[in-house]
């Protein structure tokens, strides 16, 4: 099913969206067609059980595809319906229809039923028709309309990130979860996804730098040539060894439950690489890499932008640093091997 | 070894006075710059500040006061530029003449040219860009193919230059051409000052990545110079511009670009940093506080007359990592994201960084160019 | 691309069942074996614990059990490798004919020759060392010089290696040497079992930096080899060594050496990290397990039958780094000073581990080598 | 008189120092010769006034003598006697006669005039005279004979730095400073040609790659060649660079007293500077670099010791950051530009 579920998108993607497309949709044109076009094809229910309507697929089926997404840069909150549509059928609800998007900020307090307070860092709260938040144990879904207001706020890359305001704002769904969990589900499911758009964007830099440094001709060769640029293109070559091998890992381990100690290591790993792949992809462009036209930009405003969001590398290494010493040095072998501190 | 050049050379006292001064004026006219704009750290035009600048005489400070200048010492200059690009001021207008174009024309230029050119540079009113790169010719400067052929009305211009910083802005750009044949790669190359209104020259901005518009291409078309407008000696241009690129390699706008990051982080993190913090604001500091010796004893060898290059090329190229690193380290050290519109000053500023920060091992020199001549300055053969 | 190659391949259960087995059997006998012998990992010999792991069964297992191994699938190697490894046991003395030379001879060698050596090897008392380097060759292995002549009793064989780690306690030698002219820069080479005890070689043991023994030069002064001596085909010497440098290139002992640092620092940070060392660490565990699910990536590929040397090329590089990296980012999570005699454990492994680290680089194909390799398979051209 | 001072010791150093005197002397064998030498020639007195019997130098009289003699990998404690006389004529005090060595460590304590506790990490504890230590707000002479015994403990360069156990000694000098100033100034002054020491080292290890890469052939020609090794060749050069600058800095600015923060630059660059030096080195050399004949290890073991030893690069940063960010935002240029945070 991985295959058929990565295909898919490719195909749509390839067929559907230019580097214009996402241009202009950083100006703040969302791209109504291809949304359609993935509705169509069924992938914001691509996790939900069949018989609730959905493609059955579990989280490891979705790998490749959520890193096609990052690969062609996708500039719309697929990855956050599927995955908010994951998380509803997890818990026993039905999916919503529309554009659903999640976010773990901590700004939003419940009094009485009612929701108030700001949840920030909301991808494409500008656009979306609801939106999970988690507030104290709670796990809940809000109507975007029902926000007092939506202030607008973009990454690097140009994708919203907007603050929604809420003043006594009745949740749709409401579901109860231990203390602590609501929260953390939200930001281990956002760093999952984010380390494979992240593999997804640095698997285009180096195809990308790999064109060019074979068609670039540098004191009478290709650079491809020269050892400094072969070195550097294998750095990123290993940076991106790297952010696929975790991430295969974190969504294969995340079937039954997010399986924390892999996501960390996944957005630590890929978050690390982005930077890297970045910074080598455009050393290797020089100049042409630095202009506007030039589409390098459009997956290295990504990483840089994708990197900080749900946990940053640091956040991510603290908390996992921080179980690893508390195991002490006599478990850190075994868990390891066994996968968790 | 040019390693046993990086001694220590404090500022002269004389040079150091003018600091306060500097403060002040930046301090009255820049207040109203948000943080974001001082950002764009020696890329911000304003040709308003820089005839200001030209008023007080901090332009062209090094020329002789018979051409509007100053006579002041390399460190005078120091004083005046690290405070104007500590404080983020909008300084690229007038930044080129007055780092290397004036100094050029004065070594290299005629005296007519120099008392035509030097007084209006030093008022802050004559703008310059430099024309190398040219689209096939990144790093391989010599590779150039513009090219200048004498004729009765002086030289007829052809070609294409490309990355020229301001074209669309400055009044003259100083371009390296092919004006001869030669069997040696570097030679039949001059230097000519073009105005940049002459008929059969087109501008066009190149957006960079952030949509901003600094540099350009420079389309050349039968382009009629005056004889004048030769700089130097006719086929001399390849060694006036190796000395030329020596001036531009040391400066403080080699490590400072990122001084306004600095800043925000540090009001991000606040008066008590956790020890993860504390380590790499120190590490920073350290580093920085030694790049700025570093920078100045070479100012001191340019002072004295000598041509630091392999020095020069040192600290350019840790200048450049160390720029380089910073928006990498601030992202590690504060939890805020970048934020490309909408955000708080330091998420703006640490994303208009980061996508600047390619372009900081281009400018004046690549990172492998810089190597090579590390590498040969060691006695590498 | 080899990158895609890098799935999530776990353990297979009756391979992981191996893991308890070998946990006891370490905790068994290495009990007294201090933590600064153990950061010796796979360069520490100890030929009676390598028999003992031979009773076992431990050593050899892919080979066939008519030749005394288990016919087990590549991951029960490697369990039992990692374990041992991850313990700091002494596992040079078997390291290498159990890794290679014991499937090069199954691999390439006579019905005879298996029958002799591989049985051998399984019981844990058969050591081989690898002779490759030679005084002028060191990465460019294709300069090699040794040559060996067909006499009417075989082989004459004379030359030099270096570096040939053990060779002072090995039984057996696979050399690779010139055994004939070619146009081909890599034809005319063959590999030789040279037991190490003929008359004619001189073993001379070079001490490394710390002043211990490990690898040798090998002085071949007319020996004359049996003709079974060879292995594989005259000639083929090139192609075979390729193969078998694939399956050096991606175990866990390119990331493992560094373990018992590991160790002896998480237990000076304790269990009250500061943030600093909290990130360190995270970032160090995070690495470590992405790199052992990459090496068990590369070993699902092997067991299928295939080469993957790019994907392989790429564990070993990014596991040199890391394994170099440790000792840097120990010294600076804690005060204390390593030592290199007198002092705690955590400063006895610190010192000596910094000191091995540069040869992590150099031990199964360097730096250079393996990003060039990695460059092609990205198909820079 | 700087050219003068380090002349001399460059002069003395190359005569009577050998790659086989530095390795017998780190199995033990203490230079007494050599020792002999730099007394005859005045060193240990070169920082104590001419009216007291010394040469009157100033600490930057003195930055390129300690440089020749980490360059040179002297393994005896000239440096520390020398600036044990430095500080003990600083406060008006005699210098003493014999080998001097100073610690930094905290583990005495001073009961009625007595003094008890183990002073670890003391320079050649074992073959000095005379021991300066801070107890309190004291800096105390101690005779090392009075110590009950001498733990025998070597750095990765196998330099003694032992640990002196004492039982109720008496000092010999006892020297009043401000409260937590007497170890401070230990620190700083050990920090300070720490620095230099680094720096010379260096300077070794980058002529001994520069030489070889031009010597070694590989794959048909000298590997100064490959672009590959002269980009790390730059780099090392480029740490060389900041090491020098910064130490020299730091002892130009302590000519009054030790300049903090130009102190804590030193060692953080030149710390930093030792790892990049020895991995660069050591990759250029390859195998031979790594064999007890080929005398790169003298100076790279050296390295690895020293930037350990009067606080790590880490230690000063922390110290250093934390003034930096106390400081704030609005003061940091001001103050970066008057060298004092």
């Amino acid at each position: 099913m991985r295959d058929l579920f990565e295909d898919t998108m490719r195909a749509i993607l390839a067929d559907q969206l230019s580097a214009e497309q996402v241009i202009s949709a950083e100006g703040g044109e969302f791209p109504v067609q291809l949304w359609a076009s993935l509705e169509e094809n069924g992938v914001p229910l691509a996790l939900v059980a069949e018989d609730a309507g959905g493609a059955g697929g579990t989280l490891s089926d979705v790998c490749g595809l959520v890193i096609a997404c990052g690969e062609h840069c996708a500039p719309l909150p697929i990855i956050e319906t599927m995955l908010a549509n994951y998380l509803l059928a997890k818990h026993g609800r039905a999916p919503l229809t529309g554009i659903v998007s999640f976010s773990a900020s901590d700004g939003l307090l419940i009094n009485k039923g009612s929701v108030s307070g700001a949840l920030t860092n909301v991808p494409w709260g500008r656009n979306c028709d609801y939106v999970l938040a988690a507030v104290g144990a709670e796990l809940l879904v809000l109507s975007a309309a029902a926000a007092r207001d939506c202030q607008h706020i973009s990454n690097t890359a140009g994708e919203p990130r907007d603050t929604l305001n809420f003043e006594e704002a009745k949740p749709l769904i409401s579901i109860p979860m231990a203390a602590g969990e609501s929260n953390k589900v939200l930001l281990l499911c956002g760093a999952l996804v984010r380390s494979a758009q992240i593999t997804g964007a640095i698997m285009r830099v180096l195809m990308m730098a790999t064109d060019y440094a074979n068609e670039r001709v540098q004191f009478g060769k290709p650079i491809a040539r020269f050892q400094a640029v072969q070195h550097q293109m294998a750095l990123l070559a290993e940076q991106a060894s790297m952010a696929k091998a975790s991430c295969e890992v974190a969504f294969a381990l995340s079937e039954q439950s997010f399986h924390e100690d892999s996501i960390a290591a996944a957005k630590i790993c890929s978050s690390d690489a982005a930077g890297v792949a970045a910074g080598v992809s455009h050393g290797v462009h020089g100049a042409i890499g630095f202009t506007h036209e030039y589409p390098l930009h459009i997956a290295t405003r990504r990483l840089w932008s994708w990197r900080s969001e749900f946990g940053s590398s640091s956040y991510w290494s603290c908390l996992l640093g921080e179980r690893v010493c508390v195991a002490g040095a006599d478990n850190f072998w075994p868990r390891l091997v066994a996968g968790s501190f | 070894m040019f390693i046993e050049q990086f001694r220590y050379h404090p500022i002269p006292a004389e040079a150091e006075s003018l600091r306060s001064q500097v403060r002040e004026f930046v301090a009255e006219n820049l207040q109203h710059l948000s943080l974001r704009k001082r950002a764009d750290s020696w890329m911000g035009f304003d040709a308003e500040f820089s005839r200001k600048l030209g008023e007080r005489g901090w332009i062209g400070m090094a020329l002789p006061t018979e051409y509007g200048g100053a006579d002041a010492s390399a460190f005078a200059r120091y004083v005046i530029i690290e405070e104007l690009l500590a404080a983020g001021a909008p300084v690229s207008a007038h930044w080129f003449s007055d780092r290397q174009s004036g100094l050029q024309i004065l070594r290299h230029g005629t005296e007519q040219q120099r008392q035509f050119y030097l007084p209006a540079i030093c008022r802050g009113e004559c703008f310059f860009s430099i024309g190398m790169s040219e689209p096939n010719s990144g790093s391989d400067l010599a590779s150039i193919k513009s090219k200048a052929v004498k004729n009765e009305g002086g030289w007829l211009l052809n070609g294409q230059k490309v990355w020229t910083t301001n074209a669309h802005r400055s009044h003259y750009m100083i371009a390296l051409v092919r004006s001869g044949e030669s069997d040696n790669r570097h030679g039949g190359m001059s230097q000519f000052i073009v105005d940049l209104r002459l008929p059969g020259i087109t501008v066009r901005p190149i957006k960079d990545l952030t949509g901003s518009e600094h540099f350009n291409e420079v389309f050349l078309d039968n382009v009629q110079l005056p004889p004048e407008s030769l700089l130097g000696q006719e086929g001399e241009g390849w060694s006036q511009v190796t000395g030329e690129l020596a001036m531009e390699r040391s400066g403080p706008e080699r490590f400072l670009s990122c001084m306004i990051l600095m800043y925000t982080m540090l009001a991000e993190i606040g008066s008590k940093p956790n020890v993860l913090q504390q380590r790499e604001v120190g590490r920073i500091s350290a580093r920085l506080m030694t790049l700025r010796q570093m920078s100045l004893a070479v100012t001191h060898l340019l002072d004295q007359g000598e041509n630091p290059s392999v020095a020069a090329s040192c600290v350019k190229d840790l200048g450049a990592v160390f720029e380089q690193e910073l928006p990498e380290i601030a992202q590690l050290l504060c939890d805020a994201e970048p934020t490309a519109s909408g955000g708080t000053d330091y998420a703006l500023v640490l994303a208009h960084l980061t996508q600047q920060a390619p372009s900081f091992s281009l400018r004046g020199g690549t990172r492998e160019i810089l190597r090579g001549i590390i590498a040969r300055g060691l006695g590498l053969r």
